[in-house]
This record gives C-alpha cells, sequence and structure tokens, in this order.
C-alpha cells in the first residue's frame, strides 16, 4: 500500500509557506508577522541570536505549535491545526536541537520508524465516515502484521531496503545495529536526518545540525546537506550558529531577532547589514571575517 | 530491542512467504493436542498450567501496553473482569444450546470459542474507552485513570444482579483445558512478537521513546495508543474468559487492583517490553506460591508451625520482589527476548570456567 | 438541613484523614517520582507501634496529654525509621534504574507488610482486627438541635492537626533551605548534587518525614474509626493516593484540598444516592477530573520545549 | 499417648512426610494416617474466620488421635490458605484432592469459597463438609457436598422473627456488605420475611468490607427514624459500625446474624454494641457438659473463648471423624453414605442432622450481646 | 600506563597544582570509557580538554566532580584526595560543574536556578552582588529572571548554567561544551568572561568541540582519543601541531 497524499505540489506554489505567522507565550511575542517561502531545491538559513524564535519558528511550521495569527501551508494546503504526524505525511520532516532520537532502538529500526509512516493511508478528511474509514483500515493494517501476509512481509523487506539505503547515504552502515544511545554524538546528529528522510520529504528543516560537532565534522557536513538537497529534491532550511556553515552553503538567509524578520537576503548581504550585525555577529564577527566580503 | 532482522531477499527462505503466517498455527495445533493427551488425568498439572496460562496471556497483552508503547496502565484485571463476566455469562445462557450439526463435545469448543470472543471484543471496546483519556494523560496520571476504570467495572459487577453481585457467577460450564489456554497463550506470544517486529511495533516503541520525535517522524501517536490499549485489552478480556471456564465460580473479589498489580510485576519483572520476559515471569510467579507449598509441606502436617505455613507464603512472596527487583533491576532480559540475552549468558559462563 | 450539616462535617472528617495520608504520597513523589505503594502499609505499622504503646502504657497513663504525646512521639518516630531503611535498602539501589523498579520493590514490601501482619507468630498481631484504645476521650465539641449535628473534640483537633500540618509542609516546602534542595532534587537529583545538594540526605529525610506523617496520619485514623487492622492501610492507601492525583500530585495544598473533596463526594454519595456506588463514584470523578485538568486540580503537566 | 503431648500424630506426621521420595508432593494417606484437607482462607479479608476454624478442627482432631484415631489409624490435616478468593481454594482443593490424595475436605468458610471447593470435589467424588458456608447453593453443587450449619433463609427468617414477635419493632432499617454475598443474601431474606411479618423496611444500606467508616450511611438511616438495624455483616466492621451509630445519635438496637459472633465483637464494639441481638449456631452459655468441655478446652489451647465457627469448624471435623468411624472404608461413596446418614449427631453447636439436600437441620439461637460475654435469649426452631 | 606515550608540547609556566587527576579509569557497565586519565589544572589556570565525540571528555568532568566513580585512579583537589568524594561533598570545597546538557532546572524560573547555584552561601548581601554582576554579563537572564528556564531558548539555557555555576564562587570551574548552540556574539561573551573570570583567580577546565577557541583561550591543554590522553602542550603550542590542526580543525 503506497502513499496516496491528497496534496500534490502543483507547478508554482510553495511546498512549505509561513504567511504572517505570530505566536506568543504568556506575554512573550516568540514569533511576529513571520513570512517564508521554500521551493523544491532551495537552501535557506534562518539565524539570529539566541532565543529570537528560530526554533518557535520550527514548531510552527511542524504543527507542534499553533500559530495564534497567519497560516501555514504546504503545497497551498493550509495546515493550521494539524497534528505534526499529518503535517509530516505531507513531507514536511524536521530534525530537532536537542537530539531526539528513539534512543533504545538500533540506527535502522530508527530510520525505519520513520519510512513505515509513509506507507500508512491517510485521509485528510474530518467527516465521520472518513474518520471510519481510516479507523478499520489502521485495525486492518495490524491484521496484516500479525498474519504476515506476502504482501507484508514484501513491504517489511522494502522498508528494511530504503532504510539500509539511508543509512549507508549518510555513511552509518557500520552502525546499523547498535542502539542510537550508543553512538557518538556526531553520528547521532546524521542518524536524526537519516530518520527525518525516511519519511520521504520534501522540505528538511534542520535545527542546529552541526551543533557539537568539531570544525572538520562541520566541513564534511556542509557537502552532505548540498548533496542531499540535490539527490533528494529537497527544499532545505537550516537553523545553525555556525557562520561558516551557513553563509558556505546556503542561497537566502532569514534573520531573525525579537521574533521579528530583521533581515533576509544572500549571505553577503545579510552579513554587511548592520541590524545583523548588531542583533547578531558582533563586530568581532566582522573584524575576524574582514567585513563585507 | 533487537528485533530479528528479516531474512535477506537473496537467501531463498525455506518457507513460501504464503504460509509463514500460518505456519506456527498448524504446527502448534498438533502439539498442543499431544500436550493435552500427555496431560490427561493430572487434575492439578492441569489446574495449575491453565492458571498460568491465563496468567501468561495478561502478562504479554499488558506488555504491549506498558512494555512496548511505554504507557502506564495498571487496570488490567478491569479488562480480564469484562471478559470473564461476558463470556461466563454468556456460557451460561448458551449452556443447554448445541449445534445439531456438530458433536457436542465440538459444539461446546465452539459455543466457548464464540463466548471468548465476545468477552475479548467488550474487553477491547472497554480499551478503546479507556485509551481515550491516553489522549490527555501522561505518565502517573494515566496509570491511576486506568486503576480507576479497572475499580469501577469491579463496582459495577458488584451491582449487577445478573452476575451474581457479591457472590459472583457459578456453574459456568468447565470447557477450558490446558491446550484450548495454551492456544491462546500461543496466538498471544505469536502475536506480541510479530507485532513487536512489525513495523507497527516499531511505532509502538518509537512512543515509548520520544513521543514528540514519533509525531514529528509521521507516526499517529495517538492513534497507535488507543490501538495498542485496545489490542492489549481484547486478549486480556480472552484470559478473563478463558479463567471464567476453569475456575467454578468467579467474583469481584478476584479482579481488584491488587490483581492488576500483580500483572504489571510480572512484566516488569521479566522485562518492561520483552515477550518472553514477561512469559517466564508469568511461570515463575504462578509457581513461587505453590512451590513454597511443597516446601513447606516437607515440614509434615502437624504442629502449630506447621498449620501456619501457608500463611507464610505471602508475607515471602512480597519478599522475594523485592530482592529480585534489586538483584535485576532491569528486569529478566531488559527490553531483550531469551534469545538475544541466553547465548551471551551461556558463553560467559563457559567462558569462566574455561 | 441538619442532615446536610452532618454529611459536611463527617466528610470533612473522612477527607482530613486522607489529607494527612495524600500529603506523604504527595512528598515522596515529588522528590522520588515514585508511587510509593507501600505508604499505606507504613501507616498500618505505625498504628500498630501506638496500639502497642498504649498498652504498654496502661490505661490511666495513655489518657494523659502525656501519654498522647508518647504514644504519637512513638509511631511516628519508628515509622520514620522504617521508611529510612526502605528507602535505604530498597529503594536507593534503584535510583539510576528504571522508574517502576522501584514501583515494584514498593508493591513487594506492601505485600510483606500487609500479610506480615497478618500472621499471628511472635510480636504480629494477626489478622483480626482491634479495638483502639481511646487515647482521646471522645467528647462532643459542638452540638446542634436535639443531638442534629454533633461535631466531637477528635474531629477538631484531626481538622486543626491537617491544616497545621499542611501550612507546615507549605512552609518547608517552599520557604527554607531544605524545602528549596527538596524541590531541586525533585526536578533533577544529579544536577542537585552539583548545587552542593546532599541529595541522599534530603531524601532519606523526605522519605522519614513522610512515613513519619502517615503514623500520625494512621493514628488519627484509628482515633476517628477505633479500629485497627493490617488491611487497612490498603484501603486508605489507595484513596488517599487519589486524593493526592485529584489534587495535582507533588502539590501540597492540592492534596488536602484533593482530599478534602475526595471526602466530601464519598460522603454525599453514600448520604444522598446509593451508597453501593460510592468507589465508582469516586473514581469517576478521579477521572473526570484528569479529564478536564490532566494534571490534577492544582498541578500543572510540565512544559517541555521541543 | 500423652507423652508425646505437643502433637500426639507429630510423629506420624513427619514420617509420613520422610516416607515419601524426594519429589513426590504432598503426603498421601499412608498405612498408619488417614489425610484430611482443609481450605481456608488463612491471609486476605476473610482471614480471621478460616483461622478460626482451623482451630476447631485442629482441636477435634486431636482429641480423635488421643482417643486412639480411626479404624487404628491417626488422623492428620493439611491446610492450604485460599487468601480468600475462590480460584485459589478451587486450585487448593484440586491440589488435596490429587497430590496429598485427602479422603475429605472440610471448609471453607465464606460462601464463594465453598462453591468453587465443592465444584471440584464433587466432580472428584471426594466428599466435603463446610462448616459454616450458609448460602444455599453450596450444598446444592451434590452428593458428596454437605455442611453442618443452618442456611440463610432459615437464619433470615429467624431474625425476622425475633424482631417482630419479641422485640415488636415496626420499621426498620438494613446496613449490609456489599462485598459479601453472605451479608446481601441475610439482608435480602430478612427483609422479605420482615415485610412479609407486617414490618416495614425503611431503607438498605450498604458498605464494603475492610471500611471503617460508616457514619455516612448512618446518617441516612438516621433520617429515617428506624425502631432497630440489622447489620447482617462481619463482627470486624459491626463492632465500629455500632460505635459510630451511637456517635450520629442511633440508640435503637442492632441486630445481625452468625458473622458477629466472636469475642473480638465485645472489643471493637464497646459498650456501643451491648444490648444488640444476632442469631447464632450456639451459645457459649450452653450449660451442656459437652460444650463447656469444649469452651475450656479451646481456652487452654488458643486462649480465648472459641466463636462459632471455631465450634463449627469443630463439629465438622468431629462429624467427619465419626462418619470415617462408621464407613466400611475410606473410599469417597463410603464416606460420603456414611456423613449422608448422620443422625442426631451431638455437636457443640447444636445437633446436626443432615436431611436429604445434605444441610443440617438445626435450630438457631439469638444471642444478646451483654458486657463482655453473650446471653443466650431464646431458641428458634425451623 | 599510559602516560609514556603522551606526546608533550612544550613546557607548562609558573604552576601550583589545583587539581591532580591521575590514571583514573570509568566504566559505563561494560563500555570502559576511560583508560587511564592524567592531567593536572594549576592555580589560576585555565586548561582546555578537547577531543572527538565519544573520546571521553564529559566523562572526565563527570569523575572529577563525582558525578561518577571512578574504578580506578586517584584524584587530588586542593591537596586534598577527594576520589571518593561525592559530588556535594565538592561544592563547598569550591568546585563547580556546568554539565553537559546545560543541567538547569526547566521547571524552576530563572531566579530560583540562579538562587540554587548559591545553595551552599549564607553571604545574602554578597550574593545579591554577585547576581547583579552576573546580570550584566548575561543581561537576558535579567529579563527572563521570572520565566521558566526549560522555556528559555537553547543560549539562554547555556548563559543561565554558567551564571549559575559562578554563583557558588567556585576555585575550580568545570564547564562542558560551553559554546554548544550559541550564537557567536553570546560564544564571545562567554569567553570573554571566562578570562575575565579565570584572571580573577578562577581555575577553569573546560571541554570544547571548538578547539580553535578553546585552545586560543586556554593556558594549558589536553587532547584526548577513545579515553587516553594522547598529547598536552600549551594551548597555543597544541593549536599548532599538526596533528591538532589535521583532526580537529579539519585543515
Ligand atoms: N513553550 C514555551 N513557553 C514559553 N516560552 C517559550 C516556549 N518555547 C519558546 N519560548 C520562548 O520563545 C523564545 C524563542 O525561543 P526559540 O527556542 O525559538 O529560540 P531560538 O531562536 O531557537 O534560540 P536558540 O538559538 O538559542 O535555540 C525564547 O525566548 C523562549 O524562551
Ligand atoms: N550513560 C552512558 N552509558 C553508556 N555509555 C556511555 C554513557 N555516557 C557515555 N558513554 C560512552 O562513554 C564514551 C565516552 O563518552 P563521553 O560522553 O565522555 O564522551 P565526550 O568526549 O564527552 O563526547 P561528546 O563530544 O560526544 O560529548 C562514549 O563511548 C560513550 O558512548
Ligand atoms: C463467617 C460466616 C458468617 C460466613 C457465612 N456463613 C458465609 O456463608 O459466608
Ligand atoms: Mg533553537
Ligand atoms: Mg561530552
Amino acid at each position: 500500500m503506497s502513499a496516496s497524499v491528497t496534496v500534490l505540489p502543483t507547478a508554482n506554489a510553495p511546498l512549505l509557506r509561513a504567511d504572517g505567522v505570530s505566536i506568543q507565550f504568556g506575554g512573550l511575542k516568540a514569533l511576529t508577522d513571520f513570512h517564508l517561502s521554500i521551493q523544491q531545491g532551495d537552501l535557506q538559513g534562518l539565524i539570529g541570536p539566541n532565543g529570537a524564535g528560530k526554533s518557535t519558528a520550527f514548531n510552527v511550521l511542524t504543527g507542534v505549535y499553533q500559530p495564534s495569527q497567519g497560516d501555514v501551508r504546504v503545497c497551498d494546503t493550509k495546515v493550521n491545526g494539524r497534528k505534526p504526524h499529518q503535517i509530516n505525511l505531507l513531507g514536511v520532516a524536521r530534525t530537532f536541537q536537542n537530539i531526539r532520537l528513539f534512543r533504545a532502538l538500533t540506527a535502522l529500526d530508527n530510520v525505519k520508524v520513520a519510512c513505515r509512516a509513509q506507507t500508512a493511508l491517510h485521509q485528510f478528511d474530518t467527516g465521520l465516515v472518513a474518520k471510519l474509514k481510516n479507523a478499520s483500515h489502521n485495525y486492518a493494517d495490524w491484521w496484516r502484521a500479525l498474519l504476515l501476509t506476502p504482501g507484508f512481509q514484501r513491504e517489511e523487506r522494502r522498508l528494511t531496503e530504503q532504510a539500509e539505503h539511508l543509512l549507508s547515504v549518510m555513511g552509518l552502515s557500520h552502525r546499523r545495529d547498535e542502539e542510537a544511545r550508543n553512538l557518538p554524538y556526531g553520528e547521532q546528529r546524521r542518524l536524526e536526518i537519516a530518520r527525518a528522510l525516511g519519511t520521504q520529504p520534501r522540505v528538511l528543516l534542520l535545527d542546529e545540525p552541526a551543533a557539537g560537532m568539531n570544525t572538520r565534522e562541520k566541513a564534511d557536513l556542509m557537502v552532505l546537506i548540498r548533496k542531499l538537497r540535490d539527490d533528494f529534491k529537497l527544499g532545505v532550511l537550516v537553523i545553525e550558529h555556525d557562520m561558516k556553515l551557513v553563509m558556505g552553503i546556503c542561497e537566502q538567509i532569514t534573520v531573525l531577532d525579537h521574533g521579528e524578520t530583521i533581515a533576509r537576503g544572500a549571505p553577503a548581504q545579510v552579513r554587511s547589514d548592520r541590524k545583523v550585525i548588531e542583533a547578531y555577529l558582533g563586530d568581532s564577527y566582522l573584524e575576524s571575517h574582514g567585513g563585507a566580503a | 530491542m533487537q528485533t530479528p532482522a528479516l531474512p535477506l531477499p537473496e537467501s531463498r527462505p525455506l518457507v513460501p512467504p504464503a504460509l509463514r503466517g500460518v505456519l506456527p498455527v498448524l504446527l502448534a495445533v498438533p502439539a498442543l493436542v499431544l500436550f493435552q493427551w500427555a496431560l490427561s488425568g493430572s487434575e492439578f498439572a492441569s489446574y495449575l498450567l491453565n492458571v498460568m496460562g491465563v496468567n501468561i496471556i495478561l502478562a504479554v497483552s499488558l506488555n504491549i501496553v506498558n512494555g512496548m508503547t511505554g504507557q502506564f496502565s495498571i487496570g488490567h484485571a478491569g479488562f480480564m473482569a469484562v471478559g470473564a463476566y461476558i463470556a461466563g455469562y454468556a456460557s451460561l445462557q448458551l449452556k443447554e444450546v448445541a449445534l445439531s450439526f456438530l458433536p457436542v463435545a465440538a459444539s461446546d469448543q465452539v459455543l466457548f470459542t464464540v463466548a471468548l470472543l465476545l468477552g475479548g471484543l467488550a474487553a477491547a471496546a472497554c480499551g478503546f474507552l479507556v485509551g481515550l483519556p491516553s489522549l490527555r494523560l501522561r505518565g502517573d496520571y494515566l496509570a491511576i485513570v486506568t486503576l480507576g476504570f479497572g475499580e469501577i467495572i469491579r463496582v459495577v459487577v458488584q451491582n449487577t444482579d445478573a452476575f451474581g453481585r457479591a457472590l459472583g457467577l457459578s456453574g459456568i460450564p468447565q470447557y477450558a483445558s490446558p491446550s484450548m489456554v495454551f492456544f491462546w497463550v500461543f496466538l498471544v506470544v505469536l502475536a506480541a512478537r510479530r507485532l513487536a517486529a512489525s513495523s507497527h511495533g516499531r511505532s509502538l516503541w518509537s512512543i515509548r521513546e520520544d513521543e514528540v520525535a514519533a509525531e514529528a517522524m509521521g507516526v499517529d501517536t495517538t492513534g497507535y495508543k488507543v490501538r495498542a490499549f485496545v489490542f492489549s485489552s481484547f486478549f486480556a478480556g480472552i484470559a478473563g474468559g478463558l479463567f471464567a471456564h476453569f475456575v467454578p465460580i468467579i467474583n469481584p473479589g478476584s479482579f481488584t487492583f491488587v490483581r492488576s498489580m500483580e500483572i504489571v510485576v510480572m512484566v516488569v519483572l521479566g522485562g518492561l517490553g520483552s515477550t518472553t520476559g514477561a512469559v517466564i515471569a508469568a511461570i515463575f510467579l504462578t509457581l513461587l506460591p505453590e512451590g513454597m507449598r511443597s516446601l513447606f509441606g516437607a515440614l509434615g502436617t502437624e504442629g502449630s508451625l506447621a498449620q501456619r505455613v501457608d500463611q507464610i507464603r505471602m508475607p515471602i512472596y512480597g519478599l522475594l520482589l523485592v530482592v529480585l527487583m534489586l538483584s535485576r533491576p532491569q528486569g529478566l532480559f531488559g527490553t531483550r527476548e531469551i534469545w538475544d540475552v541466553l547465548p551471551k549468558w551461556l558463553s560467559r559462563k563457559g567462558g569462566g570456567r574455561a | 438541613m441538619a442532615q446536610l450539616l452532618q454529611h459536611l462535617i463527617n466528610g470533612l472528617a473522612a477527607g482530613t484523614i486522607y489529607a494527612l495520608v495524600a500529603l506523604g504520597y504527595t512528598m515522596v513523589y515529588g522528590v522520588l517520582k515514585l508511587i510509593n505503594f507501600a505508604h499505606g502499609d507504613v501507616m498500618m505499622v505505625g498504628v500498630y507501634m501506638g496500639y502497642a504503646t498504649a498498652f504498654a502504657l496502661g490505661r490511666e497513663a495513655r489518657g494523659s496529654l502525656v501519654g498522647v504525646a508518647a504514644i504519637f512521639a512513638v509511631a511516628m518516630l519508628g515509622c520514620a525509621l522504617l521508611g529510612f531503611l526502605f528507602e535505604r535498602f530498597a529503594y536507593r539501589p534503584l535510583r539510576e534504574k528504571p522508574r517502576l523498579t522501584a514501583l515494584i520493590t514498593a508493591i513487594g514490601i506492601s505485600f510483606a507488610l500487609s500479610y506480615g501482619f497478618q500472621l499471628d507468630i511472635g510480636f504480629l498481631p494477626g489478622a483480626s482486627p482491634r479495638a483502639f484504645p481511646e487515647i482521646i476521650e471522645p467528647t462532643e465539641w459542638l452540638i446542634i438541635g436535639d443531638r442534629d449535628v454533633v461535631v466531637w473534640n477528635w474531629q477538631v483537633i484531626s481538622f486543626l492537626i491537617a491544616v497545621g500540618l499542611m501550612v507546615g509542609l507549605q512552609y518547608l516546602v517552599f520557604s527554607t533551605r531544605f524545602g528549596q534542595a527538596m524541590r531541586a532534587v525533585s526536578w533533577d537529583h544529579r544536577v542537585a548534587a552539583l548545587m552542593g545538594i546532599p541529595t541522599d540526605r534530603v531524601i532519606a529525610l523526605t522519605f522519614m518525614l513522610s512515613s513519619g506523617l502517615a503514623a500520625g496520619a494512621g493514628l488519627l485514623y484509628a482515633i476517628k474509626d477505633t479500629s485497627v487492622s493490617p488491611l487497612m492501610g490498603l484501603y486508605v492507601g489507595l484513596k488517599a493516593f487519589v486524593a493526592a492525583v485529584i489534587g495535582g500530585i507533588g502539590h501540597v495544598p492540592g492534596a488536602v484540598i484533593g482530599a478534602l473533596v475526595l471526602g466530601l463526594v464519598e460522603e454525599f454519595v453514600v448520604g444522598y444516592a446509593a451508597s453501593s456506588w460510592r468507589d465508582a463514584v469516586a473514581f469517576g470523578f478521579l477521572i473526570l477530573v484528569l479529564l478536564v485538568k490532566p494534571g490534577g486540580l492544582f498541578g500543572r503537566v510540565a512544559a517541555e520545549k521541543v | 499417648e500423652k507423652k508425646t503431648q505437643p502433637t500426639p500424630s507429630g510423629e506420624a506426621g513427619t514420617q509420613a512426610a520422610q516416607g515419601q521420595p524426594a519429589g513426590t508432593g504432598g503426603t498421601p494417606a499412608n498405612a498408619d494416617t488417614i489425610l484430611l484437607g482443609q481450605v481456608g482462607a488463612l491471609t486476605g479479608g476473610q482471614a480471621t474466620f478460616g483461622i478460626s476454624t482451623r482451630n476447631g478442627i485442629e482441636l477435634a482432631l486431636k482429641e480423635a488421635n488421643a482417643a486412639g484415631g480411626v479404624k487404628g489409624k491417626k488422623l492428620a490435616v493439611k491446610v492450604y490458605d485460599n487468601q480468600s478468593k475462590p480460584e485459589e481454594a478451587a486450585q487448593a482443593t484440586t491440589r488435596l484432592i490429587t497430590q496429598d490424595k485427602v479422603v475429605l475436605i472440610l471448609g471453607d468458610v465464606a460462601s464463594s469459597n465453598s462453591l468453587a471447593m465443592a465444584e471440584k470435589a464433587q466432580a472428584a467424588g471426594v466428599p466435603m463438609i463446610t462448616p459454616s458456608s450458609t448460602n444455599t447453593t453450596v450444598t446444592q453443587k451434590g452428593d458428596y457436598i454437605f455442611r453442618v450449619c443452618f442456611i440463610d433463609p432459615f437464619q433470615g427468617f429467624v431474625m425476622a422473627k425475633f424482631a417482630r414477635d419479641e422485640l415488636k419493632l415496626g420499621k426498620v432499617a438494613v446496613l449490609q456488605d456489599n462485598k459479601s454475598a453472605y451479608s446481601i443474601d441475610l439482608s435480602d431474606v430478612f427483609t422479605r420475611k420482615f415485610k412479609e411479618m407486617g414490618g416495614m423496611v425503611a431503607t438498605t444500606e450498604s458498605y464494603s468490607q475492610g471500611d471503617t467508616d460508616y457514619r455516612a450511611q448512618l446518617t441516612a438511616i438516621k433520617k429515617t427514624q428506624p425502631d432497630g438495624i440489622y447489620v447482617p455483616g462481619y463482627y470486624s466492621e459491626v463492632g465500629v459500625i455500632a460505635r459510630q451509630a451511637r456517635e450520629v445519635g442511633l440508640k435503637v438496637p442492632l441486630m445481625g446474624g452468625d458473622g458477629w459472633d466472636s469475642e473480638k465483637l465485645f472489643e471493637l464494639g464497646g459498650s456501643a454494641i451491648t444490648g444488640s441481638y444476632f442469631s447464632n449456631h450456639y451459645s457459649p452459655d450452653n450449660p451442656d457438659a459437652r460444650v463447656q468441655k469444649f469452651i475450656a478446652d479451646y481456652k487452654a489451647t488458643y486462649g480465648g473463648v472459641p466463636d462459632a465457627l471455631a465450634a463449627l469448624g469443630y463439629d465438622a471435623a468431629r462429624v467427619a471423624i465419626e462418619a470415617l468411624q462408621r464407613a466400611k472404608d475410606l473410599s469417597g461413596p463410603a464416606v460420603r453414605d456414611a456423613i449422608a446418614q448422620t443422625k442426631d449427631f451431638p455437636g457443640v453447636a447444636g445437633t446436626v442432622t443432615l436431611d436429604e439436600k445434605r444441610n443440617a437441620v438445626k435450630s438457631a439461637v439469638v444471642l444478646k450481646v451483654g458486657d463482655g460475654k453473650t446471653q443466650y435469649v431464646t431458641t428458634i426452631s425451623p | 600506563m599510559s602516560e609514556a606515550q603522551v606526546k608533550t608540547l612544550g613546557e607548562r609556566q609558573a604552576f601550583t597544582p589545583l587539581l591532580a587527576v591521575d590514571g583514573i579509569k570509568v566504566h559505563y557497565g561494560a563500555i570502559q570509557a576511560l583508560k587511564g586519565v592524567s592531567l593536572t589544572v594549576g592555580m589560576g589556570e585555565m586548561v582546555a580538554l578537547i577531543g572527538a565525540n565519544g573520546a571521553g571528555k564529559t566523562s572526565t568532568l563527570r569523575a572529577v566532580s563525582g558525578m561518577l566513580k571512578a574504578s580506578a585512579g586517584r584524584i587530588q583537589f586542593g591537596g586534598q584526595d577527594t576520589t571518593s568524594l561525592k559530588a556535594h561533598q565538592l561544592v563547598p570545597r569550591g568546585m563547580a560543574h556546568a554539565p553537559e546538557g546545560r543541567g538547569i532546572f526547566p521547571n524552576l524560573t530563572v531566579m530560583e536556578n540562579l538562587e540554587l547555584g548559591a545553595y551552599l552561601r549564607r553571604d545574602t548581601a554578597e550574593i545579591r552582588a554577585d547576581m547583579e554582576k552576573n546580570f550584566t554579563l548575561f543581561p537576558v537572564l535579567k529579563e527572563r529572571r521570572n520565566q521558566m528556564a526549560g522555556t528559555l531558548s537553547g543560549g539562554e539555557q547555556q548563559m543561565l548554567a554558567i551564571a549559575r555555576a559562578l554563583l557558588s564562587r567556585p576555585q575550580l570551574l568545570l564547564l562542558d561544551e560551553p559554546s554548544l548552540g550559541l550564537a557567536p556574539q553570546v560564544t564571545e561573551t562567554i569567553f570573554r568572561t571566562l578570562r575575565d573570570v579565570n584572571k580573577a583567580g578562577v581555575s577553569v577546565l573546560l571541554v570544547e568541540q571548538n578547539a580553535h577557541l578553546a585552545l586560543n583561550s586556554a593556558h594549558y591543554g589536553y587532547v584526548l582519543e577513545t579515553g587516553e590522553v594522547v598529547m598536552a602542550g600549551p594551548g597555543k603550542a597544541l593549536l599548532e601541531s599538526a596533528e591538532v590542526r589535521r583532526a580537529y580543525l579539519g585543515e
């Protein structure tokens, strides 16, 4: 049973779009009037000081938080109020700032969990009939697992192959059967990306993928992110504090401060923006990187 | 968790895929027939095996919610009660009915199975109801709701005339036999293992590990949690139904929260998430009190202390739980299965001697 | 009207006892996230300690203020010691282990105590209930009408003690260094140690406090309902736990209010509806509260930042 | 015989145990021991009853062995706990029958447990005598199941009659234990009979075994202003109920059944319970020498006045022993037939004659609770 | 012992030992994380500990601060043997540890977290002053003083952890990857602060992924590889060594 996603990318609608999204926590405006649009092949950056609202933006885009204003659209379909798993099924995957792997599962299983989700039938109608149909389908699907139907076995094999493929893409094949919690930090980060890719996304959101990596690993990661974008035909949005990485790979960068978008543009442009330097980069960055290129 | 990897495509499977699903069942049936034949005549062993089987079903099914999904349910006895009373009541009503096209014994077993399924389904429906709050509640709060639900079921039974109130239901035809009970044991273990190794099982594990991440990876966590509850309570209902058909009388006192706790103990002792662990813990804890009886029986039948030995079993049981948990805090096999662990133990032992 | 008032008083009196037991649950849960299933049974042991002391003192002495103080002191200190031992040998070794593990040892201890006390070997009391001696001579504190409404001295005493303890605990937890340490330990005992907080000692003390409190509660309970039995901890413990959850487990005033509310709900179900449905209504009420407020009346479900 | 004082047949017991090769469970009756079985609640909610019964049985066996045993053999009894749960009772019974191969089974007290046992005993053809299960259905399980006590319909009738005729009560309230089949049954019968006799039952409230606070129920009962309260529960709760009844200002007499009978009642109820009435199997006041000797012996061994359960346990064991003596051999049918023929057996709790339904046809006594002891009031016959 | 194989690059400057770790081993179950690590931190010195992921940096810090028990080896702190002391016993002796993962109390407010940092101190007035000093270092914390710490952004949490550690007025500050997840500017600030703190007399043992930054600020550095110290030397010297440049700076 393969995916029957009801939402398909149309010619020029962006894959993921935020339209004037705002969210508050108590009195704190974590994100104000946030706009963003990601197309296939994009590699965008999201930067800003700590607490600027970057992770919050991710959370709104993926349905963890509901925006108090504005819309989030996936391929022109409004997804406000949808649950995270539903948004994921529409093709938006993410990693987390603090690694959230399934710690006791093997590397392979971590990826297979994600692959699995795409094989389920999903219906986004909310009508009672649709819900019942959906529910009965879900229960029936368990039966296939219990009876080990040939179709189910085939499917499982396909999942395994798919997951193994993703592990090898991320250079993790040698860790296939190790529990995620026993992997070194850098590999855990990569495994998170592999897992996100398992959900067959069209848009990939990476929250500080290079945190905790040393300079060499960061360099490798830069190559990898570009490669993923090309091979998997993704739109990618990266949050990162490592300017070398952001400036090195992103084509467009959005800068947040106190929840507001203070700048947007190509790296060179952003880097020399006075407001960005004041709020985020600091003068020393200018000094050590020789100012605007 | 180390789910055995599926055979790689190049290694030609021994069994054709179409058969793999049913083969174990086909093998199990004759084995159980033999088993039944071997047991004939040993009443006590049969009774004990029945009790053991029911405990295994309860432990393995609870393990699906508590161990695999990481939800914390302590009201399993409630689902068992639903199964026991519904199935028992159905059998009582059908007692005089026989299917004319079948020999009496076969007809009884067919009706028995129908009653069991009715009980299981009723329990599953309750499981659905209890699963719903799990959409909103976490951890210990969910636990107390399951406990409360179990107690409510008990009170309802206790106030229902059709269920015999405090006296309970007696005269339920004693259809259950070890072969029947173990057929269900076999089914629940097979189902649990297959579930655990399937993509659905992996989704459950992922919920246990990190709900937020699971949701973000496209796992419908609420749906899975409810389904885990339904699945688990279905088997608890079956266990209850079997119970009602070999225990001469069922009454509300057999389904208190203490009973639920005993099942939780089995699951934790076996290792949360380990199906074989749950099986072995259930066997061990069923035999323990009876074993102590045999042990103390050696003291003779006279004298004040000898008369009291049966009273001492329960305090000792309690202390033993403490000792066992202290010596193996992760449970018997952790989250693994016996075949993952045993070879290592054996080789370590062997290595030590060499 | 008079009847309503009487029910109200009865309900509050029952709730008061639940409250005291619930406070112990809540405290231990607070620092360890452990549902101490043996809490009710520790209470039971405390009551038997008080019972034994009362008899050792003899009829005269136990009625006096000193006698009562002695009975409470022995029971509470004895239970504090018991709590210390359990924490040291049954829970501490499991602190870094999965949470359910300690729950199982708690269940084990609960079984061992409640079944052990049913034996009649040695000092163990045997299964039959005993009458608890009247260490506080019951007298009417307030009488309305022709004994339409009666409030007894011990009801007032227990209520005051419960409120006093609640206020004291609240002060302890929120306004003392020990309380600060307790709260730190409750959130993360490993990090708390890095702040210089002696976590082992804090946890042990919390256990002792909670067990001592249980003994005190048990004695008030025995004074109120006059009987003592090995299984008494089971029911009271369960109800108190429910009360703690209704209030929001880990929350001190919540435990007290949850307990009073539960006491009243039970009383009114029995008084004005069907007494045989009391437990079902109590649990139904619990579920309802949790569905509306998933963290109990006052508890909050910790926000998790993603 | 006296020199092996503590347990005359102790040697026989140990011999039996040693005689068995290790591994075979249990100690089946060997050449010189006849093994009986008892299943009782030794732990759990009904533990106190099981323990009393066990004491009574133990005493009867001791006496019988001292008097030379049965058919030249010593008697021994194997006691298993059922944790007050029917499934455990069934398991223990099965074990007694198939592993220990007992010739006869005694027990249990609570009817739910006895029902479970009866099923197993009947199926295996092993005679069973319940000392004190009063629920009608127990002996209906088959021809191997007997009891040495009267049944609930009779007991309920006794108290209804007493309340109407002797106490001249018009309106009563009932307070029953909802967890006990026994209590519910008695309450139903009483209510029916009392109404038939022209009385009125104002309200029926219930509690659960193990509760200790009954003020809510009693306050509700008080509102109906009854002339008396029928509390067919166990003494473990009744004592406290009496105290709280007085506390809420209910001064009317309380009435109950055989579940009240225990020395502990006086302790638990204090002065509040004095002046109440209950129906019972026997009265310790009975001047009959046999009764007084039993009481004296019991006091000497266990300390304390035996309650009805001890008395019935003692009677059940003695009925069994007497039947074993009469039986032509120790096979199930022979023993069954012998028991069935029990007639005018002089028990301490009344004369036992088993009717064709295998129930003892006995009269009941009504006792009044006095200060620290009961006073015989009247005897009511079926 | 593996000390023999340690490659040292140059001499250490004026040095009075404050912390001396001698051949400690640490196990997690069957996994051996440290295979005999030795290092020293001098009075007033800032020492950096670098190494790949999983090299055992965090484990070393944990063993030093008493969060973990070393199965072999000795630890001396301030002239006393502290090998068997627990974490809470080391705090009053002047050690503060800002652990990996920050270890803030998520359900306490920022202010309460800071107060806990000063748990063992009773000099209320001084605490106030220190608190203010902290707030000037990290103005965000002042803004957020009443927010639940768990809802702070990653960087804010890191600042809180460091500020809290400083509030115990330690002699030795153990920091586990303080720059993790921080904006470049904040990282700058934190390292500047660290240097100030260090100048004021607090010794620092710093674990960092960012080898460049760490070695630049540190007087002395150690390189850890799979549970063993493989190289040691003055910070600048390490920074210039070919091995370090290749393995950790990606050059
Ligand atoms: N659940 C929440 N409740 C209250 N406040 C929140 C919550 N989540 C985030 N915030 C606040 O919103 C602001 C933005 O947080 P966010 O995590 O988006 O920052 P960020 O840009 O990702 O920072 P960093 O780079 O440090 O990770 C912060 O001030 C944070 O304290
Ligand atoms: N709690 C634990 N249980 C089991 N193994 C652990 C645990 N913590 C660490 N390890 C293992 O010990 C080794 C050293 O880990 P440590 O965390 O000290 O490394 P690190 O140098 O701090 O790495 P990183 O840069 O990733 O933080 C690693 O192999 C790791 O897998
Ligand atoms: C103890 C007795 C009052 C027991 C009661 N006769 C019953 O059948 O349960
Ligand atoms: Mg962030
Ligand atoms: Mg680390």
